[in-house]
């Protein structure tokens, strides 16, 4: 995954037509968006292993073998499509509890996800310290999750000036969902960044809820993305299904940033389709008719149908994807499941560094 | 009369209080059509209508502070707050406002509200979802602090809370909601538990227990344990944390010359340190053996695998362990 | 002044002529406005009363009698108009520390002022409790004031939904810096209010800095009346200095307020021609120059010629204004001066309600 | 070597740090060009530029929040909040953000910044510019908590608290700041004064006293007036409250058999409850009296009139009763 986005993020400038460009018919839109065969497979990879993973956790749930389990079932395309246009490893990311699906495509292994589920001694988000999905993990710049809402906003901006004062070119991304955006921290994340014209790129996956609460009791504004001219910041509304825009906003936004242009705020329109997590029961607030028609845009029938129109892809060849997705999943559980709890003996270390360590 | 959980006696004070005084009304997020993350506010929202169970966007210093704007204006806002652990970002409003706003005017203005939190653990809710908060808010004055124990004083303490002139601050231990063996009877109509009061909720000669709720029960439990071993125990429900009833407290360890605190909250600098510190001044002379705390650990939050859960946790053996020493010293 | 208000805002909708009008020679501005002669004069009352006890106040400081100033000298034109839109004593206002001439010319009294401004015990916003320049009138329904900037915004939101409880057409006013605009708070109040559509008038006093921190490093647009937009409500600048012009907008904002129509954000730009506070020493961060410049659009000088030129006032008239302002404050002192302190036995009282009170 | 004050020693400590480490920065409100409402950072921007001499906006979670971020990037922030009364909106970064990286991360990711903070009272500043917060921060495992009282140490900690792998508040007494009688000689070069040790800055045999901050001077100056009564005070300055130095606390108590800290902060809840609590459990058998607390009154924030400030505050004559009352017990 990495050397593939590191590729294409370094050939993008050079390789990506202009807009004018977009209308030629000539060419379709993943080539010129510069993506190779090998890429858009991949890409869907990332989309079916983050949904099958999600589906293994649920069950895993039901089974009683886990506690708890917040998903990003729906939200695929936004998480892989950005995942593409940066760079692990090199950028730093920090993300949310949703971020399943970024945190496989950037690198992390489903054992990694498997054993953070299970809350085992290895797992390397948190050694089953946290609740699962808040992931962390080191060797990818991705930063450790925590539960309150949109701390991590500020936190990326903070992200973005270290690499104005080291001088380095990363770029810093965060994400957070639509609820967070009512939160004091966002306002003072993105005033501060545009202040500075720090290389911060802020996501936010609007699923339409916050837990219960609709939009339209979050906000009196149809677009999250037009609060970025309250900053002095382009902001941009994609849909959050269609991961070949999403990768393209994600594009431009990234180079922005890695030019010293500054912060950008996208808003990527999307439905998660479980509930909020484990511990909620959605019926008591949207219809099951509002959650039938976001299927009907599920981003990974549509990538599906997408590969399939363009030849990139046969029945045979998806069913094959599916497999080595399925194929992996089990392979992580079955470790997973393997392997030791956390020792009570280790409760006491971490508190503070110990002697000698940073 | 049924026996009730303590979830069932919050809510029924929500709904008689609500009834009572049209000025009652409650904010927070998911408060209204989800009926609350944990069901608490189930049903208010039909009865009572959008506007006074009211759906907040994600945002808790604005929860605490259209909370103050309205008692301020005479209104008996009740605002929830999802968990304790996210009450932090209303920290400025809680302390620096609402607690301030009677003090600060000379008796000008005032700040009726209750600010509701669902905290503790042993729930399995991680480093975020479990925390005790207690001490960073009995700490400053102009506030009252409630943490209940049975369903019978959650009910009316809430209600003494709402109906109370200041601002309250009102912890409900999320474990106990709806832990069956904390089900009591209560009556259905109204009634007011006094703030400021504890109870000797089981009485005994050898030590003194403080502690409220979960390690309350979890306190009882040992406590009823060490009759068997011919050690008799008092047990006293703190139930307010401020104004704390030094009285009962005093009368208690004066009687037995033993003390233990028990809290889930970590041991340094929690809630127990006062505590403590109130008897070693007070009951000096009463005391036959060291002031004894008992609490989580000294971590930056409880750990979400069950093995480490149970580890940051005291526990009614534990409990046990500790009044056994206690007596014997 | 209340009852002069109460007319005032009552005639308004019929006798103010729609915008277009604004352009017709015949009719000067004041007349247009619907103000009588009357209230122009004490309009003008105000605005040299304000700056008189001000300048009063930091003489006592220099002597030592009192230890800490905050003013509001520069910025009296705002806050004057304002109080002419509202109703006193029925309206609700969370002022800020800089509210001198807003709380005046609500009707507090030289004297209560200088009650607070020296700490005695009859001091009405504080007992002496408070810092000066931490306003606070019941019977005015003017709001305790407190230090931490922003906290009031959170809070006028919760009055403007009490009022929308009690199905009362009282509007909330509150005021803050333009610092006190990258706070959280201000984000959240706006959006809630937005969202409810409560009668709330957000007035911003934008005097360039906070504290040292000039606006181009507090924010990276040009008007903070446009983060109106991210919420969803009208956003109004206002030069700060015309009074008139304040007065046309804040009527606007109440009348929109008080229909129902929700809230409006409006940024009066201004200057602040004093140091920060008395702790401050502005030359380390801004030219005497700028100050020099500010100074020449002084809204006091600027009243008077308007007054003039439409024969409102003659040059006589304005020295008897001087004087009569001049000789409240001299009343003002001399009885504050005579006050009795605060007696140490009354530390330990209002901490709490005493029995049966509220 | 020339007598430096409070406020030079600390802002020694910044030039100092800053030149040695081109990762530790400053931020806060009014830091650069104006160089601190206090002068503390007068002249960094000078020579260190706008990029790490940082005015931020009037955003205390930010201000926190871009601290912990950059921190987590490997930078040495050391962010200041203009009074220690405005650390409040930047409570849910300090606590559930910074104090919890190393632990909730499993030690993968850590956060080392500096949270500096002016507080105390005595200046005049009212309700909200003069408390004291330090028992709010000290209570959660994972941060560390300084509150220094000489130059000598204000200087040599800072340095400790940059250089310190976790995050550290670093509480400066304002009142202190430019106080003649707190001068000190202090060397221009580097040394450093660790974290977590209590020093004992006057000896004695009949009584400990525990303090920090402003109040350490003035129980010093009581304990000197002390000595013309035959009363011989240990004066022991508590310079870190998280981690605490137990055994320089329990060792003084076991010497003396007598215990009183004092500090500015309301008594109810504050940080002499723990303090006292541990010497209740930890020396009882060598406690002669009660262990005494005295500290600042229960009301919400120090009053700004100065007869009121002055019944707020305790001071060498409160201060000296209170040591005759416990030498007398
Ligand atoms: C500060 C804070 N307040 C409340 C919560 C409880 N909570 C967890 S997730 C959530 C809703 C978040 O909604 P949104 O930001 O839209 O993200 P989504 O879950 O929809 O992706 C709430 C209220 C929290 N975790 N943190
Ligand atoms: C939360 C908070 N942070 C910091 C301060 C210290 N402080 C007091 S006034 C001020 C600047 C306010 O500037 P602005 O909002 O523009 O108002 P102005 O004084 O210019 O009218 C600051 C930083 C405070 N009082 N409250
Ligand atoms: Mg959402
Ligand atoms: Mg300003």
């Amino acid at each position: 995954m990495r050397s593939t986005n590191e590729t294409t993020a370094k050939d993008r400038k050079e390789t990506l037509p202009q807009p004018a460009a977009a209308t030629q018919p000539a060419v379709s839109k993943w080539q010129e968006l510069g993506i190779s065969k090998n890429d858009m497979l991949e890409m869907y990879y990332q989309l079916v292993l983050a949904r099958t993973l999600d589906e293994r956790i649920w069950l895993l749930n039901r089974q009683g073998k886990t506690a708890f389990v917040i998903s990003c079932a729906g939200q695929e395309a936004t998480q892989v499509g950005f995942a593409k246009a940066l760079k692990p490893g090199y950028d730093v990311v920090w993300p949310y509890y949703r971020s399943l699906a970024l945190a496989l495509s950037m690198g992390m292994t489903p054992t990694e996800v498997m054993l953070h589920q299970l809350s085992k001694a290895e797992d390397p988000s948190s050694g089953g310290r946290q609740m699962p999905a808040h992931f962390g993990l080191a060797r990818l710049n991705m930063v450790s999750v925590s539960s309150p809402v949109a701390t991590q906003l500020t936190q990326a901006t903070g992200s973005g000036y270290a690499s104005k004062l080291k001088g380095d070119d990363k770029v810093t991304y965060t994400f957070v969902g639509d609820g967070g955006t009512s939160k004091g921290d966002f306002h003072e994340a993105l005033n501060f960044a545009a202040i500075h014209s720090l290389p911060v790129v802020f996501v936010v996956e609007n699923n339409g809820y916050a837990i219960s609460v609709p939009i339209s009791k979050q906000m009196h504004i149809a677009n999250i993305a037009d609060r970025a001219t309250a900053y002095g910041m382009p902001g941009v509304v994609v849909d959050g299904n269609d991961l070949l825009e999403v990768y393209r906003v994600a594009c431009d936004a990234t180079d922005r940033a890695r030019r010293g242009d500054g912060p950008t705020l996208v808003e990527a329109k999307t439905y998660r389709y479980r509930p909020h997590s484990s511990s909620d029961d959605d019926r008591a607030y949207r219809t099951k008719e509002e959650v039938e028609e976001w299927r009907l845009k599920d981003p990974i029938i549509g990538f599906e149908r997408y590969l399939e129109e363009h030849g990139l892809i046969t029945k045979e060849g998806e069913q094959a994807v599916r497999n080595r997705a399925k194929q992996a999943v089990e392979e992580a559980q079955r470790y997973a499941e393997a392997a030791p709890n956390p020792s009570p003996d280790t409760i006491m270390r971490y508190v503070y560094a110990e002697e000698g360590q940073n | 009369m049924p026996l009730k959980t303590v979830l069932e006696a919050v809510r029924e004070a929500l709904f008689e209080e609500m009834r009572r005084d049209e000025n009652v009304f409650v904010l927070g997020e998911d408060v209204g059509q989800r009926g609350g993350v944990f069901r608490v506010t189930e049903g208010l929202q039909k009865e009572f209508g959008e506007m006074r169970v009211l759906d907040t966007p994600l945002a808790e210093s604005a929860i605490a502070g259209v909370a103050i704007g309205a008692a301020v204006r005479g209104m008996r806002p009740v605002a929830e707050f999802q968990f304790a652990d996210f009450i932090h970002p209303a920290v400025e409003q809680i302390i620096d406002e609402a607690a301030r706003f009677r003090y600060r005017s000379n008796n000008t203005f005032s700040c009726p509200v209750v600010f509701r939190a669902p905290y503790g653990g042993g729930v399995q809710g991680g480093m975020y979802h479990s925390q005790s908060v207690e001490a960073m808010f009995a700490m400053w004055p102009g506030l009252k602090v409630v943490t209940p124990s049975f369903p019978y004083d959650y009910k009316g303490l809430l209600k003494a809370a709402i109906r109370d002139n200041d601002p309250v601050v009102f912890f409900e231990h999320k474990k106990t909601y709806s832990l069956p063996s904390v089900k009591q009877e209560i009556p259905a109509g109204d009634y007011i538990v006094p703030l400021g009061k504890a109870k000797v909720v089981k009485e005994g000669t050898n030590l003194s227990v403080f502690a409220y709720g979960m390690m309350l029960h979890q306190s009882l439990q040992a406590a009823r344990a060490m009759e068997q071993e011919g050690i008799s125990v008092e047990v006293v429900d703190l139930r307010t944390l401020r104004p704390l009833d030094r009285e009962t407290i005093l009368n208690s360890v004066r009687k037995t010359g033993r003390a233990m605190i028990v809290h889930e909250a970590n041991l340094f600098g929690g809630f127990g340190g006062e505590i403590a510190a109130i008897i070693a001044e007070e009951a000096f002379e009463w005391l036959d053996a060291p002031v004894r705390r008992l609490a989580g650990l000294d971590v930056p939050g409880m750990p979400f695998a069950l093995a480490l859960e149970e580890e940051f946790m005291p526990n009614p053996t534990k409990i046990a362990d500790g009044m056994r020493q206690l007596a014997a010293y």
